[in-house]
Formats: C-alpha cells, sequence, structure tokens
C-alpha cells in the first residue's frame, strides 16, 4: 500500500482528495496539455505504470486521469496527460502553476511489470492512447538492459495530435528502441507513414513466444489491433490492453465501470487479453 | 440468543421510549401506500405492513449524501470530509430486505472501505420482523433464500398474535430491552405459539422459482445470447424505476455543486441506474451499454449472477418492488423462469419437434 | 400657447418594457394636431382557438393556461368553468373554496409584481427594479417577500403559480393537508406588517393627475367580491349572465374592423381593479376599505392611474380574504374527494372570471369529449379600446410638453392598466384609422 | 478557481406566455444573489433600461414568424452563448400544435378576414432557426434548475441538464404511480428535472420537458393503449409539448 493510500484511509474519506501543487502546464496540442503535479510533503505517489488518480476541480467535478509520467522518474512529482473532453477536464484546461487541484489515488491495477522483464516489448498506443503508455515506456527505458528489443507503434489522426514529441525524438534516435509513427490525415509537411497503425505492424518482426504487447487507444482500435497481434502468434496473456470506462469513484462502489462482472477501476485499468476475452463488455 | 416476550400493549411505551433516544424510522402509510419513515410514536408505526415503494436502503445510503464539503478559498483546511451519523433505528425491517442489508454491508466494506456508510451503519440498530406471509403479489422471497432472517439483526420481531417474541442478536438490539418493564420472559405456551406461527408462515409462501436458486448462475451464463434480452429490451421503457426501487442496487452519481461565490460547496453522491442513457457514456460519447437490452441484461447478471459469485450472497431478495414498478410487466421471477425454460433440453426438443 | 402647439411631434416607443407583452406606442402631431395615437399590439399571434379546438376537454385547461403565465391560474380555472358548464359538472363547496383561495393567491402575486416591480420605479425615480433593488434594497426585498407568500400560497393548493397543476374538471387532483394550511395562515397574516407598509409607501407617492370618465365593466355578486363566477355589470348600469358576454365584448373583439369600438353604451370601457372596485365596492373587506381611504381612492375617482391604487387595495383585499377562507378550510378539515364527472359528454358552456387585468371569459363548444369550437376574451383586449382613448385625451392636454414628458407620461399610462399583451389571443386588430 | 468578471446577461422573449421570465424573476425570492454575480443588461419584461453589449443570451418563447429570423440571427451574432429558455424555446412546446393544422385555416379561424394580415410561419424551437448551445426545460421552467444553470455558466461551463425520465424523480418521491390508479402519465419518456412536479399532484406527467433522449415510444404507446387511452388520445397527449419532437421523430422513422 502506497504511502497516499495509507493516508487517504486514515483520513476520515475515501472520497476526500488531497490538494496538490499544479507546478507547470505546458501546451502539448490543441487538445491536449501536460500537468506536473507535485505531491505535498515531498511525499511519493507510489504508482505503477497504468494506474490513475481522480483529479478533482472542487465545485465542478472529478475526472480520471492516468498517470503519464513512470515511477522512474517520479521525485515527488507526477505528470498527468489531459485532453479537454467535458466539464471538469476544461476547468483543469483553466489551471496555471501555483494554482492546486485535488488528487485521489493511485487507483486500480497497473501493468506487471516484473513479468515483463526479459521480454521482448511492443508498444502500440493510438491517440490519447499514448497518455497512460508513456509511464510504462520510460518505466521500461530507465530499466533498458532488463528488457529484450523495445518496440514502438504509435498512430494518431493527423501530425498535429501527435503527444510527446519531444520524446518522440529522443526515442526516434535511441538505438534500443524501434519507432514507427503514423498519421491518417497527413498534412503538407508530413514525410511519414500514412494509414492507421495497423499498418504498421507489416514493418516490424517479432519473436512471438517471447514479446509482451501493450496497448492502448480509443474503443474502435482495439479490436483492429488485436487481429494483428494474435495473428503474429503472441500469446493471449502477453497482451496488454489499458481500458476506459465512465468512472464515478475509483474504487469500485459507483457501479459504473463495471464491465460483466469486472471492475474496471479496481480489476484494471490494465488487463491482459487472456483476462478479459471472455468479458462481452469489454471489448 | 435469548427470547424475550413484548405484550402488544407494550409497543406503545416501547416506542415512545426509542424515540426519546434514536431516530426511529418504520413502515407507515403515506396516502394509501407503505414507505419507510420517522415514526414519532406508535400510532405512524404499521408492522403488518405490505412492501414499501423503496427499501429501507435509503436510510443506510440517502438519496443525496454529502462526501466532502469545500472552501477553496480557505487555505487552512480547503476540504472536511462530512460524515454524518445519528443513533437511528429502523424497525420493521422484512428479512429480504435484512438479505439486501447484507450486501449493501460487504460492498461497502470490501476492498476500500466506505467510511461514510460504515459510519451511518456503525449507529444503526437493525429490528426486523418474521414475514408471515406474502407482503405482495409480485414477491419470491422463498425462492430467493431470503424468507428466514439473516444473521446481521440486531433484534428480530415475530408476531405471535398478543404479543411480539424478540429475540436479540447483539448487544445493540438488547440495548434496546434494557429495563423494559413489559418485557417478560417467555412460557411454555409462547414457544407453543412461536412454532405454530413459524410452521404456519411456511407453508403460506409459494416457490415460484422453477428451479433451484444455486442454478442461476449457471442459467444465466448458458443465456448471455438469448434473444429474450431483445424482447425484454423492446419492451423496456428505460424508466429506471426497477433499479431506484431495488434494496440491492447501489449505483451512485458525484455531483459537486457550489454557492454563487463558486468557491464554498459540496461534493455528494445521488442514486443513479445503469438503466439510463448516460450511465456508462464516456467522453466522447461512447456508451459502452446502448441498448436497453444490454442494459437489462446487464441488470440481471448482476442480481443473478455476479454479486452470487463476488460476494456469495443473493443479488437479489426477491423483494418484488421492480416488478410492482415495472409498467410493462418484466419480472426477475419471470425472466428467470422463462430462461430456464428456453435453456431445459425438454422445450427445445419440444420445439424440434413442431417445428 | 398657440405658437407652442404648432410644433411637430413624432413619439416612438418600441417595445415598451415593464409590461407583460409586447407592445409600441405610436403618437404623431403635427402642426399642433394629434394625427395618430396607437397603442400597437406587436407581440406574435399564438392562436390559442385554433390549438384548443381539437382537444379532448381535460386538456383543454393545462393548455390554456400557457395563455399567459401571469394569470395562469385564471385562464386554467376559466377553461374550467367553461368546461365544466359545458358538460354539466358542478364542483363541490371546498372545490369552489380552494379555487377562490387560489384565485387570491394569483391576484396577490400579479398586483404585488405589477405594483412594486413595473410602476413603483416610475413614482420613487428609480429606472427599473434592478436599480431601484440597489437603491432601495428593503423595498424590493419587501417586495419579494410577500410575493413568496403569494406563489406559496398557489404551491399549496395547484402546485405552483405559473401552469397550475392539481386542478382538474370537477375538482382537484391533490390536496393541501393542514400542516400546509396552518403554515399558510400564519404567513398570511404576517404580511400584513408588509401591507401596512406597502400602504405608507404608496400613500406618500402621487399618481398623475388625470381624469376622463368612461364605462366600468366587472362580475359582480350579491354577496361577495366577485373573483370566481357572478354576472356582468356596467357602472353605466345593467346586467348580464357571463353566457350573454357578447353583449359586452362582442363588437369589440370578435367582429375584426379597426372602426369598431363602439358598444350601444360608449365607445369604450375599462376592466380591471379600478373597475372591480368601483362596481364592488360594499363587498370589500373592510381592512381593504380603511386602506382605499388612507390612499386617497374613492369609488368615484375617474383617474385611470389610480387602477395601481386599486390593486394595492385589492392585495389588502385578498390577502384578508385569503385569511378567512384558509381559516375556514381548517374548521372544515380538507376531504380528499375524486372530482364530479361529467353527466354529458357533450354541451357548450362559458366561463367567466375575474382576472388581476379584468374580466376573462373561455367559451368552448364540446362535441363527444373533444373540443370543436372555443373564443378567449382577455381582459387587456378588452381594456385596449379605452386605453387609447385614454392616451388621446393624454396627449391632446399635455400637447404642449416635451415629448419626453408625454412619452413618460403615456408608457406610465399604459402600464397603469397592467396590460398583458403575452395573453393575446386576437388582440391584434385594435389600431386606429390614419 | 479563477474568477471571472459578472457575465452580461440579457432576456429575450418571442411568442410565449412570459412565465419562465416570470420565473426568473421569482428565482430573486430565494437566490437575491443572483444580482450581484451577473449584470442584466436587457430584460423587457422587467426593466426599461435597455443595453446590447451581452455575452449570454436567454430566450424564451417559439419562433412563429418569419420576421422572427432577423431578431434571432441578431441576438446570435451579438451573444457568446444562447440558451434556450422554456419549452417554447426549447421544444416550440404548445405553439407547435397549430403545426398539425394548416396555416391558413388557424389564421382564417382566429382572425376571420384579416387573417392574411399576420406575417405567421410554422412555430419551431429557436433552435431551428439559429444555433442554440444549452437549454432550459420545463413549462415553466424551474427555478432552481435556472439557478443551478447560471452557477454553470458562471463557472464556464453550460447547464448540466438531466436525460432520464420523469419516472426515477417519481420513484424518489416514493409516489404511487398513477398507471396504478387508472390515470395515465407521460413520467416514462419525458425528461426529469422537474422533481416530477405533477405526478407528485396526483397528475399525470404532460411532458412539458420534452422527450428523453432516446424513448421507447411505441412500447409507451402499447402502455396507455392497455390503460384505456385510445389511439386519438394518446396522439393528443403527446402532442400536447412535444409535437414538434414527436413529428421530428415520426419523420426519421426512429421510435415508432
Ligand atoms: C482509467 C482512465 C484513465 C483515463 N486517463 C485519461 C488521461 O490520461 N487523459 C485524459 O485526457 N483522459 C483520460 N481519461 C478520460 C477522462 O477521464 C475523461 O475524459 C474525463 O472524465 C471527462 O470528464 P469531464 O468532466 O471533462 O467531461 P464531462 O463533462 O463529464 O463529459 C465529457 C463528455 O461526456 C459525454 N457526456 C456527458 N454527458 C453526456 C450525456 N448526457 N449524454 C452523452 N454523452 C455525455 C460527452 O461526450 C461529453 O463531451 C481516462 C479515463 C479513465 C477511465
Ligand atoms: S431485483 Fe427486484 S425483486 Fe430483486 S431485490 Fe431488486 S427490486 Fe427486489
Ligand atoms: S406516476 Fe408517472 S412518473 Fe411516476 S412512476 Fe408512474 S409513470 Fe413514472
Ligand atoms: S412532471 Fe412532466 S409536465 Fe410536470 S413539470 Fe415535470 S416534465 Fe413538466
Amino acid at each position: 500500500m502506497s504511502p497516499l493510500l495509507q493516508e487517504i484511509l486514515e483520513t476520515s474519506s475515501i472520497y476526500k482528495p488531497t490538494m496538490m501543487l499544479v507546478l507547470d502546464v505546458r501546451q502539448v496540442t490543441q487538445l491536449e496539455k501536460l500537468f506536473t503535479i507535485e505531491m505535498p510533503n515531498g511525499l511519493s505517489l507510489g504508482h505503477k505504470p497504468g494506474q490513475f488518480v481522480e483529479v478533482s476541480v472542487l465545485g465542478i467535478g472529478e475526472a480520471p486521469i492516468s498517470i503519464s509520467s513512470s515511477p522512474s522518474r517520479s521525485n515527488g512529482k507526477f505528470e498527468l496527460c489531459v485532453r479537454r473532453a467535458g466539464s471538469v477536464t476544461s476547468a483543469l484546461h483553466s489551471l496555471n502553476p501555483g494554482d492546486s487541484v485535488g488528487i485521489r489515488g493511485p487507483f486500480g491495477r497497473g501493468f506487471p511489470i516484473d513479468r515483463f522483464r526479459g521480454k521482448d516489448i511492443l508498444f502500440a498506443p493510438g491517440g490519447l492512447g499514448l497518455a497512460p503508455l508513456r509511464s510504462l515506456i520510460n518505466e521500461v527505458l530507465d530499466d533498458r538492459g532488463n528488457f529484450g528489443r523495445v518496440t514502438i507503434l504509435y498512430g494518431a489522426r493527423n501530425p498535429s495530435e501527435l503527444l510527446f514529441t519531444d520524446e518522440l525524438v529522443e526515442w526516434e534516435t535511441r538505438t534500443d528502441v524501434e519507432l514507427h509513427v503514423t498519421v491518417d490525415h497527413p498534412d503538407n509537411d508530413w514525410t511519414g507513414n500514412v494509414g492507421v497503425i495497423t499498418t504498421l505492424f507489416p514493418k516490424i518482426r517479432v519473436h512471438a513466444r517471447n514479446t509482451i504487447a501493450i496497448t492502448c487507444g480509443p474503443p474502435a482500435m482495439y479490436r483492429f489491433v488485436l487481429v494483428e497481434l494474435l495473428g503474429k502468434g503472441l500469446l493471449e496473456g502477453n497482451i496488454w490492453l489499458s481500458l476506459e470506462r465512465r468512472m464515478k469513484c475509483g474504487v469500485g462502489k459507483c457501479g459504473h465501470c463495471q464491465m460483466n462482472h469486472i471492475y474496471t477501476c479496481q480489476d484494471g485499468p490494465a488487463f491482459s487479453y487472456a483476462e478479459i476475452k471472455h468479458v462481452e463488455e469489454a471489448l | 440468543m435469548s427470547l424475550k416476550i413484548l405484550p402488544k400493549r407494550g409497543l406503545s411505551d416501547w416506542v415512545s421510549r426509542l424515540i426519546t433516544e434514536y431516530r426511529v424510522v418504520g413502515p407507515k402509510l403515506m396516502k394509501d401506500q407503505y414507505i419507510f419513515g420517522d415514526i414519532h410514536s406508535a400510532d405512524d408505526l404499521a408492522l403488518d405492513y405490505s412492501t414499501t415503494i423503496l427499501p429501507p436502503k435509503k436510510i443506510l445510503l440517502p438519496q443525496r449524501e454529502t462526501l466532502i464539503q469545500f472552501d477553496t478559498a480557505s487555505s487552512s483546511q480547503p476540504i472536511e470530509p462530512f460524515i454524518e451519523t445519528q443513533a437511528t433505528i429502523i424497525l420493521g425491517v422484512h428479512t429480504c430486505d435484512m438479505h439486501a442489508i447484507s450486501l449493501l454491508d460487504q460492498i461497502f466494506l470490501e476492498g476500500f472501505p466506505d467510511q461514510h456508510y460504515l459510519a451511518r451503519r456503525k449507529n444503526i440498530t437493525l429490528v426486523s420482523i418474521e414475514c408471515l406471509r406474502s407482503c405482495s403479489e409480485h414477491s419470491f422471497c422463498k425462492s430467493m433464500g431470503t424468507l428466514s432472517v439473516p444473521e446481521t439483526f440486531d433484534l428480530h420481531l415475530t408476531d405471535l398474535g398478543n404479543s411480539y417474541a424478540l429475540e436479540t442478536g447483539s448487544k445493540k438490539g438488547s440495548a434496546l430491552l434494557w429495563s423494559m418493564s413489559a418485557v417478560r420472559d417467555p412460557t411454555n405456551g409462547d414457544y407453543r405459539q412461536l412454532q405454530k406461527v413459524m410452521s404456519e408462515k411456511w407453508q403460506s409462501f409459494n416457490y415460484r422459482l422453477v428451479f433451484d436458486i444455486t442454478e442461476l448462475p449457471s442459467l444465466l451464463a448458458l443465456s448471455y445470447d438469448n434473444t429474450l434480452w431483445d424482447e425484454i429490451g423492446d419492451r423496456c421503457l428505460g424508466c429506471g424505476a426497477c433499479t431506484i426501487v431495488c434494496p440491492t442496487c447501489y449505483c451512485f452519481n458525484v455531483i459537486d455543486e457550489v454557492d454563487f461565490s463558486l468557491h464554498r460547496g459540496a461534493r455528494s453522491r445521488v442514486w443513479d441506474s445503469c438503466q439510463l442513457d448516460r450511465f456508462a457514456t464516456v467522453a466522447g460519447g461512447h456508451n459502452f451499454r446502448v441498448n436497453r437490452s444490454d442494459r437489462q441484461r446487464h441488470r440481471f447478471f448482476r442480481k443473478g449472477k455476479y454479486q452470487m459469485e463476488a460476494y456469495g450472497l443473493v443479488g437479489c431478495v426477491g423483494c418484488g418492488r421492480c416488478a410492482q414498478s415495472c409498467l410493462v410487466h418484466i419480472s426477475p421471477v419471470e425472466v428467470f423462469n422463462e430462461l430456464y425454460r428456453r435453456q431445459s433440453p425438454i422445450t427445445s426438443l419440444e420445439q424440434e419437434v413442431t417445428t | 400657447m398657440a405658437i407652442e402647439s404648432k410644433e411637430t411631434k413624432r413619439i416612438d416607443v418600441h417595445h415598451i418594457t415593464r409590461v407583460e407583452g409586447h407592445g409600441n406606442i405610436v403618437v404623431d402631431v403635427q402642426e399642433g394636431v394629434l394625427k395618430q395615437c396607437d397603442l400597437q399590439i406587436v407581440e406574435a399571434p399564438r392562436f390559442f382557438e385554433a390549438m384548443l379546438r381539437g382537444q379532448p376537454y381535460e386538456q383543454a385547461s393545462p393548455l390554456s393556461s400557457r395563455i399567459c403565465g401571469i394569470c395562469a391560474v385564471t385562464h386554467a380555472t376559466t377553461s374550467l368553468r367553461a368546461t365544466e358548464k359545458a358538460l354539466g359538472v358542478e364542483p363541490s363547496e371546498q372545490t369552489t373554496l380552494l379555487r377562490k383561495l387560489n384565485l387570491h393567491g394569483e391576484m396577490l402575486d400579479s398586483h404585488i409584481l405589477h405594483i412594486y416591480m413595473l410602476v413603483a420605479p416610475d413614482l420613487l425615480g428609480a429606472g427599473s427594479v434592478i436599480p431601484l433593488a440597489r437603491k432601495s434594497p428593503e423595498v424590493v426585498m419587501r417586495a419579494l417577500r410577500m410575493k413568496k407568500v403569494a406563489g406559496d400560497l398557489c404551491a399549496v393548493i395547484c402546485g405552483r403559480h405559473t401552469h397550475p397543476i392539481a386542478m382538474a374538471v370537477g375538482g382537484f387532483n391533490h390536496f393541501p393537508t393542514s400542516e400546509e394550511l396552518s403554515k399558510l395562515l400564519e404567513r398570511l397574516e404576517a404580511m400584513r406588517t408588509d401591507l401596512d407598509a406597502t400602504v405608507d409607501l404608496f400613500q406618500n407617492l402621487q399618481m398623475p393627475d388625470f381624469e376622463r370618465e368612461t364605462e366600468y365593466i366587472a362580475l359582480s355578486k350579491e354577496d361577495e367580491y366577485s373573483f370566481l363566477d357572478g354576472v356582468i355589470t356596467s357602472s353605466d348600469g345593467g346586467s348580464w349572465p357571463v353566457e350573454q358576454y357578447r353583449q359586452v365584448a362582442n363588437e369589440h373583439m370578435v367582429v375584426h374592423s379597426t372602426a369598431k369600438h363602439t358598444r350601444h353604451q360608449r365607445p369604450s370601457y375599462m376592466v380591471g381593479a379600478l373597475a372591480r372596485f368601483k362596481l364592488n365596492y360594499e363587498q370589500l373587506q373592510p381592512k381593504a376599505r380603511i386602506a382605499a381611504e388612507t390612499l386617497g381612492l374613492d369609488p368615484l375617482s375617474t383617474n385611470p392611474y389610480m387602477n395601481t391604487i386599486a390593486q394595492l387595495v385589492e392585495t389588502v383585499h385578498c390577502t384578508e380574504e385569503a385569511i378567512l377562507i384558509v381559516t375556514q378550510l381548517l374548521e372544515r378539515g380538507i376531504k380528499q374527494e375524486e372530482p364530479v364527472s361529467p353527466v354529458r359528454s357533450s354541451g357548450e358552456g362559458v366561463g367567466a372570471c375575474e382576472a388581476p387585468r379584468g374580466t376573462l371569459y373561455h367559451h368552448y363548444v364540446i362535441d363527444d369529449g373533444l373540443i370543436t369550437d372555443a373564443n378567449c376574451i382577455i381582459p387587456t383586449a378588452q381594456n385596449l379600446a379605452n386605453i387609447e382613448a385614454d392616451m388621446r385625451a393624454l396627449v391632446s392636454q399635455r400637447i404642449h410638453c416635451p415629448p419626453d414628458e408625454i412619452t413618460f407620461a403615456l408608457e406610465m399610462l399604459v402600464r397603469a392598466y397592467d396590460p398583458c399583451i403575452s395573453c393575446s389571443t386576437h388582440i391584434l386588430n385594435v389600431r386606429f384609422v390614419l | 478557481m479563477t474568477s471571472l468578471s459578472k457575465p452580461k446577461i440579457a432576456f429575450f422573449d418571442f411568442a410565449g406566455c412570459e412565465g419562465c421570465q416570470l420565473t426568473v424573476i421569482d428565482a430573486l425570492q430565494t437566490d437575491i444573489d443572483l444580482l450581484n454575480v451577473v449584470e442584466i443588461v436587457q430584460f423587457r419584461e422587467a426593466m426599461s433600461e435597455k443595453g446590447d453589449d451581452y455575452t449570454i443570451a436567454f430566450i424564451e418563447g417559439s419562433y412563429t414568424r418569419f420576421s422572427d429570423k432577423e431578431r434571432l440571427i441578431a441576438i446570435r451574432d451579438q451573444a457568446e452563448i444562447v440558451i434556450a429558455l422554456g419549452a417554447c424555446a426549447h421544444l416550440s412546446g404548445i405553439n407547435a400544435i397549430r403545426n398539425l393544422q394548416s396555416t391558413a385555416e388557424v389564421r382564417r379561424y382566429v382572425y376571420g378576414d384579416h387573417a392574411e394580415h399576420f406575417d405567421v410561419s410554422l412555430a419551431k424551437p429557436i433552435s431551428a432557426v439559429i444555433h442554440v448551445d444549452a437549454f432550459i426545460p420545463g413549462c415553466p421552467i424551474d427555478r432552481q434548475e435556472f439557478v443551478r444553470a447560471v452557477k454553470a455558466l458562471l463557472q464556464g461551463n453550460l447547464p448540466d441538464i438531466p436525460d432520464y425520465p420523469v419516472c426515477v424523480e417519481c420513484k424518489l418521491k416514493e409516489n404511487s404511480c398513477l398507471f396504478w390508479y387508472g390515470k395515465t402519465c407521460q413520467g416514462p419518456i419525458t425528461r426529469a428535472g422537474c422533481g416530477a412536479l405533477c405526478p407528485s399532484l396526483g397528475t399525470g406527467c404532460v411532458g412539458c420537458r420534452g422527450l428523453i433522449p432516446s424513448p421507447n415510444i411505441s412500447s409507451f404507446k402499447q402502455l396507455m393503449s392497455e390503460h384505456g387511452t385510445s389511439e386519438a388520445g394518446i396522439e393528443a397527449k403527446l402532442k400536447l409539448f412535444m409535437t414538434h419532437e414527436i413529428l421530428k421523430s415520426e419523420a426519421s422513422g426512429d421510435g415508432n
């Protein structure tokens, strides 16, 4: 149990957020901003890649947001990449450094990174799906020696929607990472791949038995990516997804995120395909 | 377990005493329908009631409950949790509702304990009552195994005619009898009467499920793609009444409200329903359960399978409230029976023969 | 004088404010001669009678309450009376009491709105109620307080004031509890302090000096200051059963000619608080008569600006009446009674009530449960000719004054009538020939 | 929270009964602070002052005349946010009933031989003419909902209007269902937010807040007919407030 979680349980309500300072706000794309948030009293969030926090703007509401920074780079801070989608996220977008936000969490089950060590890792995020996967990508890269080949396939609708372009450049230049980026709708300056994310799969070679694949993106994307991965012979237990559902509490009470018998907030949001293959409402 | 006897003429006195120390809630008549409401004297109390519109969950999990209060302009304590408890007695809880409360207890305790529910629950004394006859044409408690009281009662009443038998189940329960002069020890006659009442009672209820409740989860597992869900979806009005009135439904929404300063306000939870459109809709407008048929299936799977598998407790206690509220006659017992009929090999054989 | 009156002035007030609905004032004075003086109604036509046609009779009342948000209770009640008369329904005594009480609530609500929010700013030298709230918050708070009692009265009886809910043909679908009535009684009694303060306030305010004799028409009854049912009575003598409403109103309203503003007695007549006050003075509650005296209003007054004062007197009256009715209801105890059912499914009926602004008529023909013909005559439609006659007299008297002053006096005059133009079921035809 | 300067708001009325504007005035009885948090620059029913520098426009009433278009467009051009206030603006409400008859016939019936003098179009919700950012439903609007809407606007959001049916609120109030007493009610298909006001007063919901997003109209009609309402009766009830919506859903072929 993380210290923060401990604190939450000792304070008198699981629904009470802790106020934290917004250190930095960076416009990433037209729709997304990256927030750097500082923990109080030098605490550490103690999260795992794939977990999320509930972010509050008091008076407006709460939204579940994946932790986008990796534990390896935390140091009393963490990052959230937020798309402006409705009331809470718009209110977040109006915040400036120095303002504070309410945080609860981290919640959910992250990726079982220990089981990934020694394996080849294939990341396949689409669109905003890179926000949660970035945490795991950087965690892996910061412990690069313990993993096999690292491949990243990233698809966005158009070049202006590409997230973390600095990091993309960095990954691109690293010799120990294979990165392929594609966009559905190129602009005049775009010289890279064009097409949906699945068009990148023929470009890579996969050692099927020894590869962990991790994907996250809009609901419609999963089915296509799964077909590719299964087609390449990956084991169902080695394909991981991070799912989104409506969530109101984050702690398995409110019922909104239920997919059949599973609570996305507690049992996920990271799942292996083997786990949810028979959960009809999952995909 | 100890048994005591409260003569009925002592009831009024007893209730008056309880009122001085507790908030007392119990079944009472509102217009021509029973509801759980505040009891101000024994005259308000209708222990011999037919089922209420809303179950006692409305006391344990209020329709609207403040979780935190905040004032973002205050630098010292911007957020305060709001936990409200008041020593409360719920009088006259039917056994099916007792089973439902057991399920709520488990849900709010497990994983992340919900301090709001638990604090309130700790301060509630449950006085259950033995059901001697079916309380509604729609109920099917006997089939669901909820016709006997679960062990969670604090005090349990059985109507013996001229008196009530009082069984204490906890210290909280026995506290209610403290120094009550009207309460006496049972005589042999009382025991005989109790036995008689109990054996007669059992006869007066029917099994309405045509199969055993333990088969329900596997029946549902086989019925995921049954066309019955589409038929129900076509009829269902999506009005949400079935879940609002259900004692085992607890899903909630969370909303913030502020005063005109915009920095002072409260965050509350309010009852929600998986039958409503927005329940599973995420930003961007994607709805993960868009059809009424999917939503109804989800509801019945929760009632008949998921809860049972997750908590070992029935998710439907057979109170029949949803069936009573449903204007298009969707009733769990009939749904379950119909699924059984469609799944049973004999019926499919018959179908093969006739087609 | 003569030189001054040779001026040419044109006054064009587009959308008179602080009235309900849209009206324009157009005055054209050329070479000192009044060429045109109109109150033009530019409210969008609503076609209620056409919408009522074909409706099941139960739907007439909820539909016709939507004619006007300010006198919704009176429209709903008048509609019910028309339907009931058509279908032979005799509502119970309790129903009648509840309806009267409800109408009193609406009278209070509407009069307080008009007196404080719409007229007082003129007299207190504030542009309107919002600056007035800044300038004299206590005055506005008092108005809101009183208005809340009135609104809550209607809410207790029929669910809400604007578009009542619990009223049905033959009775009510819901009844107030005795606790609700007792609480209401307390609040009505407590309201007397605010009423006294209101009378004090208006006692010291000067109404413009202007007299013009005209005919006054209102519903009357022997034994009460009538709001619900009664006979049509004229200050020029004569009375008619409500079924003969066309005798009084027909030629003004139904013959769609711009020239025909004529009745057999006078070119125009006035309905509303002043008319009721003049015709039913004897039936006023004693406290209301004292208020009238204090406010300098007597039954012989012919100053249309005094309509506002008559409204204030009625406010006192209605409060006292309401107290009496609530007391009576509490003594009788409320019976949970089912609405009386119609004895036939076809027929014809006229309902008439006194709305805050004057007499309101609904006339329905019902055939096999469906409305086949409907006619609604609203108070403001009846007043329009009279307003214009007053306007002409006023402008002629003040033709030498600066246009701003005339405009202000005219606007105040129009406002004094408290015209409810949004009700316009069919009043667009009232215009002068140039 | 960043505090915003007082937004300037204006009220406009088209064909309607002004009951919604009256409800706004009545909201002051409980929420007089409204006057401190917004600046009302135009409100004809209540004030003479007239400003045209508003950012939020509340529009009451339906579009009923060709000449309304110009005024609506002018409002849209000025306002950042346009909100339909009440059933007439939101749904065309009862005004749309006359769309069921021919306009010429309607005019003739009410105005006789003067009919042709009037500028009359089909009655429409204002969203049929200009873009509307949000609506506050009801006939009339609910006071508290209006106050909440203003708060949401102050927070920089659009009002959050319920999209579940009236039955939810009716059950929360523990009313006995009117269908159990041989009455009928449009609660199952009507948008909540009123606190199930009408059913709580023993009167069937008349649907003033409009249809929920995906109503099961055919099942609802079946229900009404099971409870003894004739086909014509069902039509009349559905088309008291929802003529425009029902005609639209019939035209698009869903719900029937
Ligand atoms: C585990 C998890 C992790 C997430 N991680 C991230 C992340 O890292 N970054 C990120 O940007 N987002 C993330 N999200 C998504 C994010 O939580 C949502 O975008 C956010 O909750 C939206 O909240 P809001 O208050 O801004 O929007 P809301 O105001 O609640 O509404 C947003 C949208 O909801 C829909 N909606 C609302 N009401 C209705 C209605 N009545 N009918 C139909 N649709 C309606 C609309 O599409 C609307 O635009 C994550 C979600 C989950 C579950
Ligand atoms: S599903 Fe229906 S019968 Fe079962 S517990 Fe809920 S309300 Fe009662
Ligand atoms: S009375 Fe109307 S709103 Fe209430 S439950 Fe019945 S149908 Fe629904
Ligand atoms: S119950 Fe229906 S008619 Fe009544 S206010 Fe609510 S939505 Fe309108």
